[in-house]
């Protein structure tokens, strides 16, 4: 996908409309089945969507009934579905993710929720021996079309282990999705698709833009494409690749950037694994230059395949070495120091001003 | 030997040691009931046993033999309905050739070929043996929850060791069957071992069956060399299951007559004087005195069997011996429904060393 | 309200929710005592107010009350002694409290800085809080396994929330406990919620005393509300424990009065009725009845402790709020021993970009 | 380090000596304290130095008392310091690694092992959110010098999960050290490096190559360095890097391409995390090509780390992209079509002659 399909957006990221106008809009077009909504809205909209269209889908997870979640990305289901579909679990994550695997070998959708992605490590076990591979441990026979849901990544000022980033670990296990949306339409779509998808996914919110902004969405059970990247924002001079809530410090880069004159490109990359390399190798091959930004630390991070894979695919085009924004090889620092790790927008416009510099 | 194979209060049995019965038999069961899983028991044994001689002889890889707790797997596979769910362990070759899992692909399994889990028929919707310790537990649970969610009054058989009862997947998997009274049926094979370590290291309480007071479930400890006694233990909790009674977990005391696998030297950590001891009390030995002393199965019928058991076998090893190789990319084929871009990228690489290997080597695939 | 607040057979108790005497009290427990942990409940109370209070005006990140469990965390520090070890959970102030932690470490914890975990003095070997659910009982219990390897006749302390016991990682150290004879108590601060889930979705068992049962360790349920039961619960628990005689699971019933945490709002899922029954069983005012009733509390008494906890507690939030920022590198400082040379090459970017953004904004470190 | 210190070694990969001459050298030089060993019975000779000279170590694990490991990694070790120091676990992983954590909070220096890798993956939890942060979470109060072993990677034929290479997920975590050794020498010495590390280290045993050779060790308790590759072979053309079972094929490859006139040099990366960029990036500054060979699936491995900051730092070096040869990106096969997975000498000598056949 070289263009966002969301051509729908109302609002820009940094840009809140103003809360009035957003419940004007929702109501107005309420029969139409168009909804004005944050990412974490949107997230709500598409289990909706999915649980109100296929009997076999249900909800799990901590807190996800009456509750509704504690980002609210469950709220109301337990209402419309009853506790049969949107079900409390107890508190095992293990076991949120086991029980997940035996009911989709049965031909259920289970859509699990991780109630932070620091909470999602007693999951590994059955994510890697189990969701990944009993498609092909079976040759087919038994599949595991589930979903593990999480919000992931930092600032937010939560407590230890509420602001972790290990996509990269979910990455490298064979015959797992990794989905992470970065606006309220590619968190509606993708995630109905990774319900519909027959293979597992992992999809990741990043909870930092869960109410950044709003956009408008046609609740019409449409899917977006997995397995590509979101083009967000067509440039010559330099390509910027990134995924989750570092998109909108990106965009904002590219803005700072086209006031100095540059054209930045700007890549969502949405699905981490299977990684789309053509849209994001084409577009260095155009550009010949390339940050990728991501929160996670440093090393051994998804960020770390992708500037490899440029750089042995695209060699010949680059003229600068790939430049890498990343957290640090560090835990996340407690709330008072946390942004003290964040990658900023003013690194993004420095490091992209290190592959301009370079002649 | 740290948990008592003789029968005892406590613990259900029908047909001891010696091969008689200390109990009335249940009402369903007839002589052509223990006919037919005598022959099972006596067929999976003997399947166990050309297993480990493929591997001895090159042809086999890894290969868990259940010698000694063929009552178990027989029991189970007796109890269960052809609507039913298994989950087994790897020990559990004898519910799943009951269940319609042929004996050859049993072997492709442990000789190194996915398509060994093919299952048809009755077996289809099982799980492939687990080999992670205890990870199963929570399919199993899941298993139950859809069949819940689904109003369908069937019921899951989850099996594992008693080295399993360890894992904390196994405690949260059997808690949830207690509080969503899914229904579920979980069968401990206590062979004593869990490789080198002994039960009693496992843990400290007297049985394993006790550990369904902490989830709120039945606990029950069979003579796990009884076949009658797994069966009835196993049919009753899967009535009780099936309508909507909630699980149980059933302790069947054995002994792992064997190495733990082949790859195990097991006189390496316990005496031969205890295996022998656990030789008295084998379950496929006891029925064949029970049924003898009842008229019921004469050294002809035996013979017969015996005969007849071979060929199976002997025909299930040529099946498997003959089985032709899988094609290369079968490995890359399966992880997803739809081979993803980078997936099919690799492919392409893959034939093309093979093709570069067979040119350079003549037909053999390639070396490291 | 899903388990019975009242005290019950099989409970242990000694003073009431009236405040009256049920039981006669242990005979260490003397009126200095009951002062004394009245005081400890009165000044971690005072301390939550303040706490959640400096959530409200910005100057506190998410924090957790232990409003009405005060009774658990005062009974298990007042058991204690010094060379034990106290692996606790974030509603566990009051313990820490009594072993030395400052009460401005307890708000720099939940402000977000790291170094409230630099407890000193009886503490320095106790745990920080763990936030992911369970899986400190592990640590909880390889300390108890050091502690019996080096023959030091001392005992750990681990405490979590009713919902961790769905954990399987609990349940494998307390098996572990079991198994292995460890120098463990185990208090599970059963307050009826894990966050929005009530006890009643995690378990089917009665009590979670009982799971003890499951792990050969001894069980025991006690009035979480009664710091005295408490008490004598966690003393004889460590005594059994110190001179090798095995760990207990102690189930302390109670009631979360707050919400889980300054970022829940618990009105979404529980009936205020709830929550207002439940302060009739409030841990504090019981004791302060109880003592008034004996002659041992004035309202001056009563007066003079408040103004002595305000201050103390003003002064630890004076203290919190005074605090010296870290150093900007001291997140990369002690992620090893050293600082390894990818870590200083990051230090480097570090102090350059804070330059850089100093440079730019004059103070302000750098937005997002 | 750039040269190995293992000058002592007395063979070479790929020449077994003859049984009866190790028996006749390993007795002649018992005395002095000179073994002639395999890797796994360096390892076994490294716990062995390990529990003797300090009482804090303490071995545990699943099957290591009498049974002395599934390898015999601890073979005899019951016996000399009985049942309280080397103890065996109940079946529990992410137990193992937590009451490790808890040891080594009090000073104790537990080496835990893990019968295989593939069930590691339990443990992920307790090293991730615990064993890796403990030290910083304190300020240094508490710490964590606890070692993980586990046998790991491909190629012996085995059942599924018993040959999984998941070096990626630990070496992305703060705070723990991944240690991979690739021969007798570096097993024994690194091993003890690592559990006199005041820090977590993971310490991942190529299985492969346990008995692939003999070298001679003189025991006597010396650590070789962490955190610093192992220049195994010196060389002007092309800069072959590895690690674990799969050097054995790298060296092969050397040799293979010494006979087409290729000077190649060797790197075992050893230390994967953190790692040593330098050594790396002096060899390809030096040989302007570079091939990464790692088992593990391709995509997210440690293998793109090194080919992204080799790209990233040595761009104007490089006189050909850089190679990567790899496992594919699905689970291991069960053992029939284990070597259609397997990365082998010829495909590491092809990729050298895609890098030196670019100009
Ligand atoms: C999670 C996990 N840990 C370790 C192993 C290695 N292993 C294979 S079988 C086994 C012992 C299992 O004992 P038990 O549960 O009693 O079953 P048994 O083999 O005796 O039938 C171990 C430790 C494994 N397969 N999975
Ligand atoms: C492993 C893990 N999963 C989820 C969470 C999120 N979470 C924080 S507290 C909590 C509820 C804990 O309930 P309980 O154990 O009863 O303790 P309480 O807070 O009631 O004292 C949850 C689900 C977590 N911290 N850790
Ligand atoms: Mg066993
Ligand atoms: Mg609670």
């Amino acid at each position: 996908m070289t263009v966002e399909s969301a051509t729908r957006s109302v609002s820009r990221p940094g840009k809140k409309p103003s809360d009035s106008k957003a419940t004007k809009d929702a109501e107005a077009t309420k029969r139409d089945n168009v909804h004005v909504v944050t990412m974490v809205e949107a997230v709500n909209l598409a289990l909706r969507r999915a649980l109100n269209d296929d009997p076999d889908v249900v909800v799990l997870g901590e807190d996800i009934g009456i509750n509704g979640g504690v980002f609210r990305a469950t709220l109301g289901l337990r209402e419309t579905f009853g506790y049969k579909r949107v079900i409390d679990t107890p508190l095992a994550e293990a076991l949120i993710a086991g029980i997940s695997v035996g009911m989709a070998s049965q031909g259920m959708r289970p859509v699990a929720e991780i109630q932070f992605m620091g909470f999602i490590n007693s999951t590994v076990e059955q994510m890697l021996s189990h969701a990944g591979r009993l498609r092909n441990r079976t040759r087919g026979r038994l599949s595991c079309p589930m979903v593990l849901r999480a919000p992931f990544g930092g600032g937010i000022h939560a407590p230890e282990h509420h602001s972790e980033s290990t996509e990269a670990m979910f990455a490298h296990m064979p015959g797992l999705r990794v989905v992470i949306p970065s606006s309220p339409t590619r968190a509606y779509g993708l995630l109905l698709s990774a319900i519909q998808d027959p293979d597992p996914v992992v999809f990741l919110e990043p909870k930092r833009i869960y109410r950044m902004v709003r956009q408008q969405i046609t609740d019409d059970g449409q899917g977006l494409p997995l397995d590509t990247c979101f083009t967000l924002r067509q440039g010559k001079d330099l390509t910027l690749v990134s995924w989750g809530a570092m998109i909108h410090e990106t965009l904002l880069a590219a803005k700072e950037l086209e006031q100095q004159g540059v054209d930045a490109e700007v890549i969502d990359v949405a699905t981490i694994s299977p990684l789309d390399m053509d849209t994001i190798r084409r577009s260095v091959e155009k550009t010949g230059r390339c940050v990728v930004i991501q929160e996670a630390p440093r090393s051994f991070g998804v960020g770390s395949e992708i500037s490899a894979r440029i750089a042995e695919e695209a060699l010949l085009y680059l003229r600068a070495p790939v430049q890498r924004v990343t957290g640090y090889d560090t835990p996340m620092p407690y709330p008072q120091n946390e942004s003290l790790y964040m990658p900023s927008t003013r690194d993004i416009v420095e490091a992209a001003r290190v592959t301009l510099d370079n002649a | 030997m740290f948990d008592d194979l003789d029968q005892a209060p406590g613990k259900l049995g029908f047909i001891d040691a010696r091969g008689k019965s200390v109990r009335t038999l249940p009402d369903d069961i007839d002589v052509a009931w223990l006919q037919k899983s005598y022959q099972h028991m006596v067929r999976i044994r003997q399947l166990d046993k050309k297993a480990v001689a493929l591997q001895r002889t090159g042809q086999m890889h890894t290969y868990p033999s259940c010698l000694g707790q063929e009552a178990i797997g027989t029991g189970i596979g007796m109890a269960m309905q052809n609507e039913d769910v298994l989950v087994p362990y790897y020990r559990d070759q004898a519910t799943q050739a009951i269940r319609g899992v042929r004996l050859e692909q049993i072997l492709q399994v442990w000789g190194g070929d996915e398509r060994g889990n093919l299952f048809e028929g009755v077996a289809a919707r099982d799980f492939p043996n687990s080999v992670p310790i205890g990870t199963q537990m929570s399919h199993a649970a899941g298993i139950a929850a859809a069949m819940k969610s689904r109003g369908i009054r069937q019921a899951v058989v989850a099996n594992c060791g008693d080295g399993a009862t360890s894992r904390g997947d196994v405690y949260e998997a059997l808690n949830l069957v207690g509080v969503w009274q899914l229904p579920m049926v979980a069968v401990v094979n206590n062979n004593q071992w869990a490789i080198s370590v002994p039960r009693s290291l496992q843990t400290a309480t007297r049985t394993l069956a006790e550990k369904a007071l902490a989830v709120g479930i039945e606990g029950v400890q069979v003579d796990g060399n009884d076949v009658v006694a797994v069966y009835q233990a196993v049919r009753s909790a899967l009535a009780r299951a099936r309508c909507g009674k909630g699980g149980t977990l059933i302790e069947a005391v054995s002994y792992r007559l064997s190495d733990h696998t082949t790859a195990d030297d097991a006189t390496r950590y316990r005496e031969a004087s205890e295996v022998n001891k656990a030789w008295d009390f084998d379950p496929v030995k006891r029925l064949q005195t029970y049924m003898h002393d009842l008229g019921q199965w004469t050294p002809a019928q035996e013979q017969a069997l015996l005969v007849a058991v071979k060929q199976e076998v002997d025909a299930a090893v040529t099946a498997y011996l003959k089985t032709p190789p899988q094609a290369a990319d079968d490995f890359m084929a399966y992880v997803f429904a739809n081979m993803t871009p980078p997936l099919l990228a690799q492919r392409e690489h893959l034939l093309a060393r093979l093709e570069r290997d067979n040119a350079a080597q003549g037909g053999k695939h390639h070396d490291s």
